[in-house]
C-alpha cells in the first residue's frame, strides 16, 4: 500500500483523493461503473441539475477540434426530483463522495435547487455552475460579472449546508476577481475551468457545426489557459481551488496542483479513455512517493510557494 | 436481444488486415477475443484509432461480422480520422470499447424479414443477416449505392439471403434510382414480419414511412456524432415520441415508429 | 490564370488578396524569402515595433503545448530607427505592401512610433498592438478596458494618416466591447486574435517552463475561439476585421472568412511550414472557383449574412 | 565556411533506416539530396516528425554525416518528438528544412584541432571531424557520457583522430569523471590552433572558460528551444556581448568568448 497521504479537504467535507470527475463528462458515475469501481475517486461531480427538466440543444451537439472539442450539450437534465428518485439513489450505495453541480436561469432557481438537495444526506457537496456557455438565460451570464456571480452564491448559500463549490468561466478578463466575489458570499471552494466560448463553421454548409452555433472549448487545447488561471486564482483567494481543464495523466494532474489546485478534475478525457481518474489517482500516489511527498497537498501550489 | 448483449469493456486490439474492398470504403479485421465473443449484431465498438494525434475522440464503428477473435469492420474514408485509420497497417495497436448499444431485435415468430442498406448502411447488416439465417428467418435484401463500385458485401448477402438486389444512383448496377424504389417493392411482394433499415438519414425515413404505410415494424440504426458512446455525455440524443434517447446506449437501434423524423428537407437522399 | 477577383480593402489600402502574416511569426519577411517570392502576399505584417529598443524576456521562450504553443518573447526589437533602417529598406524592394506592429509602454510612446513612421512611404498600414500579454508596462494592458484602448488608438491617430489597425486582445469578458471602442477612435480596421494568456508547468522542476511565467497561447488549439470572436466582432463594427488565430490551410482561413474576417494572417503556422501562407492565397482561390464565388469578399461573414 | 553555406529550404525526405545505436539514442539516415549536397559541419536541419500529431513544431537536429544523397543524424530519445521518431520505419516520409545555421569555422593555417563532446554533444563533431582530417588537421578528441553504453560514434573518431579519449561518470569506460577533466589536459599537452566543443551548457562553458585560461580560441554549439529555426521567431536568443543573437541563424556554433554564460549554478554537469 502507498505511503503517501492523499486525503484532502473541501470545506467541511473530507476526500479521500483529490481526484474528481468534471460535470457532464461522466454522467451520473453510472455510465462508467463498467470501467472500474467509483469508489477509488476522490468524489463523483454529477452533470448539472435544474429545478425542473431541461431539454437541452438541438444537435449537433458537438464538434472536434484540434486537441479539443466543442460541446453546445445546453444542461440537458430530467430535473432535480428526477435525479434524485434515479441518479441519486443509485449513487447512494457507492461508497463515493457525491458533488452535484446545480444550475438555473435564475438566483432563485439555483437556490430551489440547492435547497431540495440540502434533504439529501447522499450529496455531500453542491458546484454551483456560473459559468456554463451554452444557455441564454443564465449559466455563464452570472459567471462573467461579479454582482451577478455574488447573488448566485448568496441565494444559495443562504439555504444550503453543504460544502459549496463555485464554479467559474474563464471567458473573462479577470478570473480573480469573480473568484474574490464568491468567496466574499461564503463559498467554499471554486472550481475551474468551465469551457472556452468557441466556434467552428462546416466550409461545405457555409455555417456553424454546431445547431447552436457557439460551443465550449474544453480538452488538451484549453489547458495551458486552465493552468494559468488556477495559479491566478489559487494566489487570489484562501478558498481551495478545484482545477481542470485538458487533464489526461497524472502529469498534467500535478501541473494543476502545483498551480495551486487541491483536487483536479477528469472530463473529456473520460471520452477518450474511461479509466483516465483512476490513472490519475495511482499515477499522482508515484509521483508523490518518487518525489518524496509525504502529503498530496504539500504539492499545492508549490510552482508559486517556494518562489 | 439485449438481454444477451454484454457489458462493456476497454479492449486492447491488433490490427490483422486493412485493405480497400469498394470505392473508398475499407475492411479491417480487429484480434478482439472479448468483443468479438460478446458483441450482437447491429451493436457498435468505439475504436481509439490513434494517441497523440491532434483529433482525441474515439470513433464509433458498427461491427460488421464477429468470426472466431476477430471483429471486421467495414469503414468509409470520410475524414480525419478514418484517413488515419486508412494507414493503420497489420500489428499495429489500438483499442475499442465495446460492445456497445442495443442491436437489431427479432421478435419471436418472425419467418420474413426485409433488409434495407443503403451506402455504409450495408456494414451493421452482415452479423444481422447471418443471425437471421442461423433463425431460419427468410431474408430479402436491398441494397442501394451511388454506383456499381460502392457496393459493399455482395458475397455475403447473396450467399445468405433468398433474394437480394440492389440500386445504383448512377445504374451502373441493378436498378437505377434510390433503393427506396426497391424497399417499396420488396414490402409489397415479400410481406416481411419485420424490416431492418440502415443508411442516411432520409433513406430511413423514407423506408420507416414505406413500413409504417404498409403496418409492418420497421428497426433503424440511427448515426450521431458521439463522444462518449457510454451515456453519460449526451452528445447523441436522438428525438423520439418517448422524448430524448441517446444513440450510444438506447439505440443505435431505435423503432422506427419511435422516431421523431426531422422534416426531411435535407440536401443529401438516397 | 484564376477567375477569382481576389483583391481586397482595408481602409484606403487595396491588397492584391486577402493573406497576410502574422506580427511576430513571420520576422520581417526577410527570413522566408528564401522559400517564396514574399510579392504573392496580401501584406507582410513585421513584428512589434517601440520607439527605442526593447531586449525582450530571458529564456526559455517558448514551450509546445497540445496543437499549440506559448511564447513569452516579449517584443523584443531594436526600435523604430533600427528598424527603419535595416527590415524596411530591405522590404521596400519586395513590391509587397507593408503593415507595421506598433508597440509601446505608454500611449505617447505608440504615438512617437507612428509619427516616425508617418515618414516612410514604405509602410502601408499600422497594426497598434495593444494586446501583447508578455510585457508588464503597456501591451494587453491596453487592450483589456475600452478607456486605455481609445486612449491608445486617438493617440496614434492624431499622428498617423496611414491605415490603422488595432490588434485585439482575447483576453476579455466580450472582446465586441473593445472593438466598438477603437473603431470609434478611427481605426480602419481590427485584428484578432492576439495570444490567450497561458502556462504550462516543468513537473520536474516544480516550476513554470517559462522564465516569465506565463506566456501566450496561440496555434491549432486557439483556431475555435478566434473564429467566435470574429464571429462576434464582424457583426458588432463596421470596420474590416482581419482574423487570425491557429490557421493551417486555405480550410481554416475559409472558416474565419465566413465568420467575418476581411483578411486573415498566418501565425505559428509559419513554423509547422513556412510556406503555409501562399498555400492558402492558392487554396482560397481554388476554393472560391469550386465555389463559383467570383470575389474573395462575397465569402465574407457568409456564415451569419445569409442566416 | 559559412560563405558556403547552401540557402535553407523545405526537403522532402525519406526514412533509410532508424535504429538504436547506445542507450536511449538513436540513429535515423535520411534520403534528403539537396540538403545532403550542401550542408556544412555544424549547421543543423530542422526536422517535422510528424503530421497531424498533437505536438506542432518541428525539432532541430544537428547533421551527425552526410554521405552522398543521405543524412546521417544521432538522436537522444527524450519526450514526445523523439518517441515518436523512434518509432519511424524505413519508407516513412518527413520532410526537413535546411541546411540551417552557421556551423564550425575552421581558422586559416589550423594545424592542431581540439574537439571536445559531452552526451549528443558528438552529434554534431561526425562532420566536423571529417572536414578537420580532409584538411589534414590532427585532431585529439575528448569524449564524455554518462556511462561506456552512451558513448557514440568511437569507431569513427578513433579512426580519424590522431587521439581519441574518453571519460564515463560512472568509470565504466575510459577516465572516471567529467570530460572536462581531459579537456583539461588535452589543451595543455596538444597545444591546439582551435577548440571545438558541444554538449551540456555547463560542460560548454567549462571548457570556455578552459581555452580562455590557455588563450586558445573556442568555438562551442549552443542549444535552445526553436520555434522556427530560420531567425524570425526570436525564441533561441543566446545572450552576446554583441547583444542578443538568434540560435538558429548566427548560430548555433558562437565563438565562445562571445557568448555571456550564465552564472553556471545549473544542477547538471558532465
Ligand atoms: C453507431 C455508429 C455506427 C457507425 N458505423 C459505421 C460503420 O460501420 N462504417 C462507417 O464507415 N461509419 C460508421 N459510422 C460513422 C463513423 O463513425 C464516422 O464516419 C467517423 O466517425 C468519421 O470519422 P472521421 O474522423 O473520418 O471524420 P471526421 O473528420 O470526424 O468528420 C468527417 C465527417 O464525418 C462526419 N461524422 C463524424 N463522425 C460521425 C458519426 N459518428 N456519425 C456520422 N457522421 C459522422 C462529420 O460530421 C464530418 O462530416 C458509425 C457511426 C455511429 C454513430
Ligand atoms: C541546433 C540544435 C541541434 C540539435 N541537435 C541535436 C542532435 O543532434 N541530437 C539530439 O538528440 N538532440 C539535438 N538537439 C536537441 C533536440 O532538438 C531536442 O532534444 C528535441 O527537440 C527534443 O524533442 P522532444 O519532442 O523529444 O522533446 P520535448 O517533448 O519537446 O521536450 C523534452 C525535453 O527536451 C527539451 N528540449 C526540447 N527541445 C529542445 C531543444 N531544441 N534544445 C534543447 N532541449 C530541448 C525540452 O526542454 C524538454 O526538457 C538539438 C537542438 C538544437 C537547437
Ligand atoms: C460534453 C460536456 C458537458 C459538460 N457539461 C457540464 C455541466 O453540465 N456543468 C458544468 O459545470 N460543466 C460542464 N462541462 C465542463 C466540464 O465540466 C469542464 O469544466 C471542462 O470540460 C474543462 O475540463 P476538460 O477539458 O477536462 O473537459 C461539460 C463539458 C463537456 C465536454
Ligand atoms: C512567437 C510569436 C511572436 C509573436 N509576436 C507578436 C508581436 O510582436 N505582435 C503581435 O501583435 N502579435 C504577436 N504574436 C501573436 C500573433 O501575431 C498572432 O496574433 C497569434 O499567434 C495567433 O495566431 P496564430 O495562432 O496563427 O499564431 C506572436 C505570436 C507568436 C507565436
Ligand atoms: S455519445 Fe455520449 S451519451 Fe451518447
Ligand atoms: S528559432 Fe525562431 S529565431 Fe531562432
Amino acid at each position: 500500500m502507498s505511503s503517501v497521504d492523499m486525503r484532502v479537504r473541501l470545506g467541511s467535507l473530507e476526500l479521500r483523493n483529490p481526484v474528481l470527475t468534471a460535470s457532464g463528462t461522466f454522467g451520473s458515475g453510472r455510465e462508467y461503473a463498467d470501467f472500474f469501481d467509483l469508489a477509488r475517486l476522490g468524489a463523483v461531480v454529477t452533470k448539472g441539475v435544474s429545478l425542473e427538466s431541461w431539454s437541452g440543444n438541438p444537435g449537433p451537439r458537438i464538434v472536434e477540434t484540434p486537441s479539443g472539442m466543442l460541446n453546445s450539450i445546453g444542461l440537458q437534465n430530467p430535473g432535480v426530483e428526477a435525479f434524485c428518485a434515479k441518479d441519486l439513489r443509485w449513487l447512494a450505495d457507492r461508497d463515493v463522495p457525491v458533488i452535484v453541480n446545480v444550475v438555473g436561469h435564475r438566483a432563485d432557481e439555483y437556490a430551489a435547487v440547492a435547497e431540495r438537495l440540502e434533504q439529501e444526506s447522499g450529496v455531500h457537496a453542491l458546484e454551483v455552475n456560473i459559468s456554463c456557455p451554452n444557455v441564454d438565460a443564465g449559466g455563464m451570464a452570472f459567471g462573467t460579472t461579479c454582482p451577478a456571480a455574488a447573488e448566485v452564491v448568496r441565494s444559495v448559500r443562504a439555504v444550503s449546508t453543504k460544502t459549496l463549490i463555485v464554479k467559474l468561466s474563464p471567458n473573462v478578463t479577470d478570473v480573480t476577481e469573480v473568484a474574490r466575489a464568491v468567496e466574499a458570499e461564503g463559498a467554499d471552494a471554486v472550481s475551474l475551468i468551465n469551457t472556452l466560448l468557441g466556434m467552428v463553421i462546416d466550409t461545405r454548409t457555409f455555417k456553424p457545426v454546431l445547431a447552436r452555433g457557439v460551443g465550449g472549448l474544453s480538452g488538451p487545447a484549453v489547458r495551458p489557459v486552465a493552468v494559468r488561471m488556477v495559479w491566478q486564482v489559487s494566489q487570489a483567494v484562501s478558498v481551495p481551488v478545484i482545477g481542470m481543464g485538458g487533464i489526461t495523466c497524472a502529469e498534467d494532474a500535478t501541473e494543476f496542483m502545483l498551480a495551486g489546485a487541491s483536487c483536479v478534475a477528469v472530463g473529456t478525457a473520460n471520452f477518450m479513455d474511461p479509466t483516465t481518474a483512476i490513472g490519475v489517482v495511482s499515477g499522482l500516489e508515484r509521483f508523490s512517493e518518487e518525489h518524496g511527498v509525504e502529503r498530496i497537498t504539500d504539492l499545492v501550489g508549490a510552482a508559486w510557494k517556494t518562489k | 436481444m439485449c438481454d444477451q448483449e454484454g457489458s462493456p469493456a476497454i479492449e486492447p486490439v491488433v490490427v490483422v488486415s486493412n485493405e480497400r474492398v469498394a470505392t473508398s470504403v475499407c475492411r479491417i479485421v480487429l484480434d478482439a477475443p472479448r468483443t468479438a465473443a460478446t458483441v450482437e449484431p447491429g451493436q457498435f465498438v468505439h475504436l481509439r484509432i490513434a494517441r497523440h494525434a491532434d483529433f482525441i475522440l474515439r470513433r464509433p464503428f458498427s461491427v460488421h461480422r464477429a468470426r472466431g477473435e476477430r471483429l471486421e469492420i467495414l469503414y468509409q474514408v470520410v475524414g480525419r480520422g478514418t484517413r488515419v485509420l486508412e494507414d493503420a497497417r497489420s500489428g499495429d495497436v489500438m483499442d475499442v470499447i465495446g460492445p456497445l448499444g442495443h442491436g437489431w431485435r427479432i421478435p419471436e415468430g418472425t419467418s420474413r424479414a426485409l433488409v434495407v442498406a443503403g451506402g455504409l448502411g450495408a456494414a451493421p447488416m452482415g452479423m444481422l443477416v447471418e443471425r437471421l439465417a442461423e433463425r431460419g428467418v427468410q431474408v430479402a435484401l436491398a441494397q442501394g449505392a451511388p454506383s456499381a463500385g460502392r457496393l459493399l458485401a455482395r458475397d455475403l448477402f447473396d450467399s445468405l439471403c433468398r433474394k437480394s438486389v440492389v440500386a445504383t444512383d448512377d445504374g451502373s448496377a441493378g436498378t437505377c434510382g434510390f433503393v427506396t424504389v426497391l424497399s417499396a417493392e420488396l414490402l409489397d411482394r415479400e410481406q416481411p414480419d419485420v424490416v431492418y433499415a440502415c443508411g442516411p438519414e432520409p433513406m430511413q425515413r423514407i423506408v420507416a414511412g414505406q413500413c409504417a404505410g404498409a403496418g409492418v415494424p420497421c428497426q433503424v440504426s440511427l448515426e450521431r456524432l458521439m463522444a462518449c458512446g457510454v451515456g453519460a455525455c449526451l452528445s447523441c440524443v436522438v428525438d423520439t415520441h418517448d422524448g430524448l434517447k441517446r444513440a450510444c446506449v438506447d439505440g443505435p437501434v431505435f423503432d422506427a415508429a419511435d422516431v421523431v423524423w426531422d422534416s426531411g428537407d435535407e440536401p443529401e437522399a438516397v
